[in-house]
């Protein structure tokens, strides 16, 4: 028997989106047939209208981010599963603003091909529709992988941004150019130290033992490609910043982003992001805005990742300007 | 087997149920092949699609003479209602033959037009390219054949050439290694067997001219 | 070695406030000498201020609760301890408005005779000082437990709830008043398909079968009174949520808490939700308000809690008002 | 040993080194007696409060003359610098007993009504009434002691009086089972020994006549 609280494991992401929707029912409405989530309260002034989707299990993304000043619909699959090119066909459909929708798809095969469907039957409907393709993940970002990096935590932070964007009256064009710009500027790296409960078996998806750390995972539950050993949360933090830093060599201010992967605590959150804190101020790197807690997560890992994105003014104003979804606010 | 010099809604109709009678009559056979260069469910999407397009071109006006309504019908089957990667690409293709047939006709150059701007869309979609033995290395030669053939040609000729070019691609794929989908991670050991997804190919331009009840013929 | 990411176990929760206080500087300040956080916006128009503390290792609770709208003041103890007498005592004395300071306690013993010592010290500083005693645990509801019923998930809605009152203006004696009439209307049942990882040994605080539940469980990773089978979700809910209208008997509308008690997934909470709106739709009771998600938790122990608070026109008009804090804002 | 008529800042202050000194004396024994009926702990949580006082009687300005700043001195270091149930509720009592001082000077009166009120606190604090087993059954009697003293009896020989009804109580602890705190859960595997928390408020009462070595007299 799973361990999830569910009435059947095919049931547990429908019964939850009507949950969700009735929850919400303020700033959404749940569209069962096609499923899709349509927000009721975006701003008029969107010329574009913002869709996105992927596999349930990483909530809140994206649900969670469909209300005034993010997205204008959410697509989820089933569990780790792409959504039907229908579903994001039909949420397109329904989501288009004047000047079409745009696509933001987590770089994975699955999305790619479905996202990519979805775009071709909305242009033989003569719907305009362009994507923005996410791809932050660190770890992924090696020669042998062909499909190129994972699209993870920088997600929740372009997709902020942009509809801040979108919400300024920004065209087609104008909004892949930035989001495009904003995931070259983005990068995520993870750490877990027990996998998520298979939702097929009960059981965690794979073992690791006590004294190691996968480093480098994505959020499907697949195994990085290092183990290492456990060390202190200074040295962790330390190691990941690094690598980060590295790889964007920030000249501005930086957005962060801390973020649990299921099951680890607050507490822990909180006391990574207070080493990331001091990690960048002992490198002159300026900690412009920061967000701590659980924002796409991998069902119930027991990890975290730490999203880097160099920002500059233009950025930060659009990441200040007001949101209202059920998992961000201000 | 209906043989004529033009196609109309009939025409059309008639491809289109006997697509899904192809599909049928080789399941066992495109599961086999899936199972030992995929995950094994390729026979069941494409028979899932197949019924979908059958239960929609029955539910199609009676005395309908849009020749354009079935191929749309079957495309928005395959589109919408089959999971995995190929049912899909299927239905973009049927889409573009649709769009096509609704623009200019039943003619040879609307099927023309309709595969090589459903290979365009296939491949913007899934970024295969030929050689990575996929259903792209069947329906390429596929809309080559097409475009060779001169405008006025019988529609039912044109793709009876189709569907020679697109079977030889069906055996070159025996010979490659997969690079895109689920078969590229077996490496080596996917050689020798051809790609399901291009045998999906060679049946939907077969079953213009007839039913596909044995494929060794083919698969050679 | 523990599973929790951390520099020590004893450094965890000073690290954490520590973070926490950096990530939401626009908030709050900490003292870190008496440990203790403190509101920077608090609205000016309070007479009494509110404080709240208890064990960490339930966050977002109590921390996540300061700024405006709810909570002036909150302190924090080491992971499911009781503060110190001293932090609650300064944590007043830096709090306390013109007419003193509502302390919002959770019924343990420990929280009870630490608040109580503060509140004695405070008495002889000449500082006005009430307390709220919050104790809306179903499953301590028994006349063997001579301590009473424990606070759990009603503790946030109630602090919500007084926030909006002290910002009307409210002096101490209305505050306690009203904050001992929402504990009487409050009450919650947890239940837990894993224990919580302890900080100790990193290995799971109790054993729980595959197929068993525990129901009743409390916010300390303390084994429930009872062990009962697995069931589906709708089951489940259906007798917890009985279990609560039968000891509410609510005859207006209720406020509903679905509570996240630290690694069960937002699926799964969204699903629980779903269930318990069918269900009160079905009995006509009026689902007037909602909040799903990890509000008040037990580490990473995998279970929920549902609280159902017996509202009227003027608490909901109170639940209602703005709240700005690092958790909870509308 | 100090005996006066009057106290003075010199008198509280000789107090409360007495009581650490008693507290360091007996700190084994109080250690087994708390590992007997709880959790062990009792012995170094009275002389880390000791300690604590030791340290804020040697930062009071040299030659003060408030009698009621050591006993404050004392308070604090109790309230502030120790864990446990019991620390605190010490530091509640010296608390009230330097708040009576301050008001009334260092007389007999004051420290009745001083006692009387801490009683008050500890219990409002921690709901534990008299047969409970906890230092509330020392801490009455002697409360009641000290109210019985007629108002002109020098305030070492009304102490005098108040730890001889303390000890008393002690020793009715012994034959109590306990209802509140850690003992609680024991029942009957707590009988005969007496409640540590007890003995604490013993030692305090006996100390300001001077510091306590022997603790087996006083239990009897
Ligand atoms: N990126 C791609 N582009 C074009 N065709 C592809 C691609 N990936 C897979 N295919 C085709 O899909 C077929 C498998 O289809 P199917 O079994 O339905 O999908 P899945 O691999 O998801 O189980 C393959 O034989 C191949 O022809
Ligand atoms: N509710 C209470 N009221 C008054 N005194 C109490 C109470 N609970 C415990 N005590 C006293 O505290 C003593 C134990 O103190 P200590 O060992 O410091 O605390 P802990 O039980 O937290 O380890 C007991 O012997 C008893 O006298
Ligand atoms: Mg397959
Ligand atoms: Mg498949
Ligand atoms: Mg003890
Ligand atoms: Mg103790």
């Amino acid at each position: 028997m799973a361990s999830y609280f569910e009435n059947s494991s095919d049931a547990l992401v429908p019964d939850a989106l009507k949950g969700f929707a009735r929850a919400h029912a303020d700033l959404v409405t749940l569209d069962p047939e096609h499923g899709f989530l349509l927000s009721r309260t975006a701003a008029p002034s969107r010329r574009v209208a913002l869709l996105s989707g992927g596999g349930a299990g990483h909530e809140p993304l994206h649900a969670g981010y469909v209300g005034r000043g993010m997205l204008d619909a959410a697509c989820p699959g089933r569990v780790f599963a792409s959504p039907h090119n229908r579903q994001v066909y039909a949420g397109s459909l329904a989501a288009a603003r004047a000047e079409g929708v745009l696509h933001i798809v987590k770089n994975y095969t699955g999305d790619r091909i479905n996202f990519g469907i979805a775009a071709e039957r909305l242009a033989h409907r003569g719907v305009p529709c362009a994507r923005v393709l996410i791809d932050d993940d660190l770890a992924s970002d090696s020669a042998d992988i062909a499909s190129g990096r994972r699209g993870t935590g920088g997600t929740v932070l372009i997709e902020k941004i942009l509809g801040a964007a979108a919400d300024t009256g920004l065209g087609l064009a104008e909004l892949q150019e930035l989001g495009t710009r904003l995931a070259a500027r983005c990068r995520t790296l993870a750490v877990a130290s027990a996998a998520h409960t298979a939702p097929t078996t009960g059981e965690p998806a794979f073992p690791l033992a006590a004294g190691e750390l996968e480093y480098g995972v994505g959020i499907h539950g697949e195994r990085a490609q290092q183990t290492v050993p456990r060390e202190p949360l200074n040295g962790l933090v330390e190691r990941m910043t690094t690598a980060l830093l590295d790889a964007l060599a920030p000249e501005g201010p930086v957005i962060a982003l801390v973020n649990g992967l299921g099951a680890v605590t607050p507490l822990e959150l909180y006391a990574v992001h207070g080493e990331l804190a001091t990690l960048l101020d002992a490198r002159g790197t300026d900690l412009a805005r920061a967000l701590v807690g659980d924002y796409i997560t991998a069902l119930d890992m027991r990890g975290f990742s730490v999203t880097l994105l160099a920002a500059d003014e233009e950025i930060l104003r659009l990441y200040d300007a007001p949101v209202h979804t059920a998992a961000l606010r201000w | 087997m209906t043989t004529s010099t033009s196609h109309d809604a009939t025409a059309t109709d008639g491809w289109m149920r006997r697509f899904a009678e192809s599909a049928h009559a080789t399941e066992t056979r495109l599961t086999s092949l899936d199972q030992q260069v995929g995950d094994g469910d390729f026979g069941t999407n494409l028979t899932a699609g197949a019924d979908a397009a059958l239960r929609r071109l029955d539910q199609l006006p009676g005395g309908d003479t849009d020749p354009a309504a079935p191929l749309e019908a079957a495309a928005t089957a395959f589109l919408d209602e089959v999971g995995g990667t190929s049912g899909p690409l299927f239905g973009l293709l049927l889409q573009s033959l649709a769009a096509a047939v609704a623009g200019s006709g039943p003619t040879t150059v609307a099927y023309a037009e309709g595969v090589t701007d459903g290979l365009a869309a296939i491949r913007r979609v899934g970024d295969a390219a030929p050689g990575d033995k996929t259903l792209v290395d069947a329906l390429t030669p596929a809309a080559e054949a097409l475009r060779a053939t001169p405008a006025g040609t019988p529609p039912d000729q044109a793709l009876a050439a189709a569907a020679d070019a697109a079977w030889e691609g069906v055996r070159s794929t025996a010979r490659l290694r997969a690079r895109m989908g689920r078969s590229s991670y077996l490496g080596e050991r996917a050689e020798g067997i051809p790609d399901p997804g291009a045998v999906g190919v060679g049946l939907l331009f077969a079953s213009a001219q007839g039913v596909v009840t044995d494929l060794d013929t083919h698969l050679g």
